[in-house]
């Protein structure tokens, strides 16, 4: 990827809702609150942004549109995007792209995703795909890599209850978490098998939210906020077809995606104060760590026993909470991170502030397809 | 083991996507899975393609897989949508050709990774208009 | 919007299935022989292509990663646009952004849609809008826009189906159509009554199609394929929210649109030799007339007439059969149109040629939402 | 003419959301369709919002509106989605306070553009936890 033109990207603005089950409001109704909090972080009226990428998998005709209409913001392009759980990083990227190459100024972002909606349970898939047709399940697929990575690595069901501890210990500090109350790793084994060996804490919960962030060149960032944030890389890959016999613990598309963007920015894993990773199950954050390359192989549970990745720690990871207690709102996921990263580089964060963050890292990936590892894998850097 | 193998037959795990014919080859008189290898690049896939999913060749040749291999990592689940009956398990099996097979498995009692099973196949009528093939894996 | 730092951006691939019923296959057994085509036109192996830009509306979970998947492209970016009947044309301008600013060099294009999986009749609305809840259905709308014309204009109802008989006259000509055989002006009126004053045959019909293009910077374009077209300008837009009475035969955002667009190109109406509008209704493409400044207000009628818009006119409109005899399968409408204008400007379109076409333009808009013309309308323009 | 005006209720289409209380306005002891005026640019919207779509502004006054409008377009529907029963008539109406508001037309004879029509609104119990209101057009 050649970024000779690219100018210099700041996000100046960050909205979200507190994510939960939000049966009685629309997809506008849900959007409309975080998209007016970033532009008033932002400093600007609607009239002043002049595009708009909104991310979301399962909201219908021109989610971007209808939101627009209700908050002032009619007549400028609005552009859609879809993908699965990465669908508003991707939407980053893509507006990310459009400032970077000079077309748009001050340029909206935003995710959102009813999933109350959709009435419950597993994540509806295609069922053209041979092992959707025969039985798969998204929590199975990481049930089978969580089965895996225990078998190898000598790993427990306990080492992979301690992650959603961990996770429900941060949520417990953010306002905009789904839950927020701590658990135990007895509680959390206790809990109703979903796929085994992952029980329901173990999994991200279902819910509904939004997210929002404004940016802009960073030439003129300063004059927006207190404390803008820039854009230090932003790479979208997807999956790379593996036939035969391949390590699922390895998760092949964030492996790759992270050390592209790390080789582009001149960034390494050594270097991060702050990570939102995709922890849509327990299993999930371990196996990220390894890709991420916050440890090496079989190295993860090490890592998380040691109190590295959680708040106080060295580079804590999902310090909001992450997807299993912040929650996991498919479309709005990618978005909700870059809110957390970028008011974590501002030190806005309360109690759960990492101190002296200066670069933060997002990472979302998702969409199960037989043959691959996952569909999509969005991961941006930021930085103050 | 014409008991055993009866017993699983009758507790075949009815599967969302039938194999089609085309999907079952034959070594002799007896039905396998039917993958296909690419003549450019070696890549092999099941279901068999037309076209190669590594190199897009088309050059794709049939290749039958072996009726049993390792059980690489299951799951049984307990949620699923409505379609499914749970609990039911589900599992990847590596066979000797280098294809990696997704399934159900039934029975379930006794099996950890690495595990010898057996790819077992019947005919399937559940359309009519089209019968076709069905197969799990069970305990070698 | 601002072009300094972006670099001139070419077609150099084309590809489509006929469109039609095609109820049999899956989504990626549709695309794939159009991104083959467009593929081997560039004579691009699937490894050179960089990134994947695919549109659709009602295609489910990642449909490009479901399409790359099986045409040996998997690792590479994809991003999934929606944008109602502008998906398509949108991707293709998210495409054109990421070539044009240096992100890319070879980038593939699709729009993908399988209409018939929905079951036939109108469209499925959002039910949060006031006018779908009271039962608003698209060719209604379009209707009442009819209604409305004819009766401030002294147009009739003949001259509507005036534009359904030339949409077929120029499809019959055209292999990929849906429809293949010419009609008349009595048949069209005395078809099946959908909305007053509209017709089955004044609507476009229910399809299944995928259409796709690879693009590429200009300076290597000479190397792929025998005649690159240059892309010209891309331009998108949303509705504007417009309270009041305001005038319904006046396409707002078409005729915003294309303003903004031939005054960032220089390239004006006068110099079209060839177009394919949104003739998603026959009233449309009168009002499209119009709003792209081929004619006056009021003298749409007049021009339809006159011939100048027919095959072998000073202007043919829709020589592809359009919408109304080529299909709409919603999502793949965009990127068919500027396969048609492309092959078009290559001189290669047989019995129905616009002979010596150097400037083409396509314009797609839709997206029903109350208080808006439309939800998103693209424009693009082409030249040799 | 309490005759026409009972047959009219009698016909009354079915819609597929029925107004709120908050969306009817008491002029007198008459009800009318409730409007919001922008107190910053003078947009004005229906259904009423509580955020000018034009300006953002959150100052939105009440503005009732007339009770009779002229008819701007209309079309009488022969397809629609499985929960309409067709054919159907619905248009577009302008209030004299510069609002069109979109609805169904019942009876439609002798209707043309520019024709004088009339607002009905009666109270709807479809939904017993949330009462509402329907609203319709007929000939004035
Ligand atoms: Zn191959
Ligand atoms: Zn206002």
């Amino acid at each position: 990827m050649n970024h000779a033109n690219l100018r210099p990207v700041s996000v100046i603005g960050t909205g979200m809702i507190r994510f939960g089950k939000h049966r009685d409001l629309t997809v506008p109704q849900l959007a409309q609150p975080a998209v007016r909090e970033a532009l008033r972080e932002a400093g600007l009226e609607p009239a002043r942004i002049q595009a708009i990428y909104a991310g979301t998998a399962t909201s219908g005709w021109m989610p971007g549109q209808r939101v627009a209409r209700d908050t002032g913001m009619s007549g400028i392009p609005v552009i859609n995007t879809e993908n699965a759980c990465s669908s508003s990083a991707t939407a980053f990227r893509e507006a990310w792209v459009a400032v970077a190459a000079g077309l748009y100024d001050y340029v909206l972002v935003f995710g959102v995703e009813q999933l109350t909606k959709l009435g419950g349970g597993t994540l509806p898939l295609d069922q053209d795909d041979i092992e959707v047709a025969n039985g798969m399940v998204m929590p199975a697929l990481y049930a089978m890599r969580a089965q895996r990575y225990l078998h190898d690595y000598g790993a427990s069901e306990a080492d992979l209850a301690s992650v959603a501890v961990k996770a429900r210990r941060h949520g417990a500090l953010n306002p905009d978490a789904q839950f927020r109350t701590e658990t135990t790793v007895e509680e959390v084994l206790a809990s109703r098998r979903i796929a085994d060996p992952l029980t329901l804490l173990q999994c991200c919960p279902t819910g509904d939210g939004a997210a929002a962030v404004v940016i802009c060149p960073t030439e003129v960032a300063a004059r927006h906020g207190e404390r803008p944030v820039r854009v230090l890389g932003s790479h979208l890959a997807s999956g790379r077809f593996l036939p035969g016999f391949r390590d699922m613990t390895i998760p092949e598309i964030t492996q790759r995606c992270s050390a592209e963007l790390y080789e582009d920015t001149g960034v390494g894993p050594e270097d991060l104060d702050v990570l939102e990773c995709h922890d849509a199950f327990t299993i999930a954050e371990l196996l990220y760590y390894e890709a991420l390359g916050l440890c090496g192989r079989g190295e993860a549970v090490s890592l998380l026993h040691s109190g590295a990745t959680s708040l106080g720690g060295r580079v804590p990871v999902n310090p909001s909470g992450g997807l299993l207690s912040k929650g996991h709102p498919v479309g709005a996921s990618g978005a909700a991170q870059i809110v957390e990263v970028v008011r974590q580089l501002q030190g806005r964060c309360g109690p759960r502030q990492v101190d002296g963050a200066k670069v933060g890292l997002t990472h979302v990936t998702g969409g199960g397809t037989s043959g691959f590892d996952h569909g999509a894998c969005a991961i941006h850097l930021f930085g103050v | 083991m014409p008991d055993s193998n009866a017993a699983a037959v009758r507790m075949a795990p009815r599967t969302g996507r039938q194999l089609r014919e085309g999907d079952v080859a034959w070594v002799g008189s007896e039905p396998r899975l039917r993958a296909a290898r690419c003549l450019d690049c070696d890549t092999r896939v099941f279901p068999a393609a037309t076209v190669c999913p590594s190199c897009n060749g088309e050059r794709m040749a049939e290749l039958p897989l072996s009726d049993t291999g390792t059980l690489y990592a299951f799951s049984t689940v307990h949620i699923a949508p409505a379609m499914w009956q749970t609990p039911y398990t589900i599992g990847y099996v590596d066979l000797p050709e280098g294809v990696r097979v997704f399934g159900k498995i039934e029975p379930v009692a006794g099996l950890a990774p690495d595990a010898r099973v057996r790819v077992c196949l019947e005919q399937a009528d559940d359309d009519a208009q089209a019968p076709g093939w069905r197969y799990w894996f069970a305990a070698a």
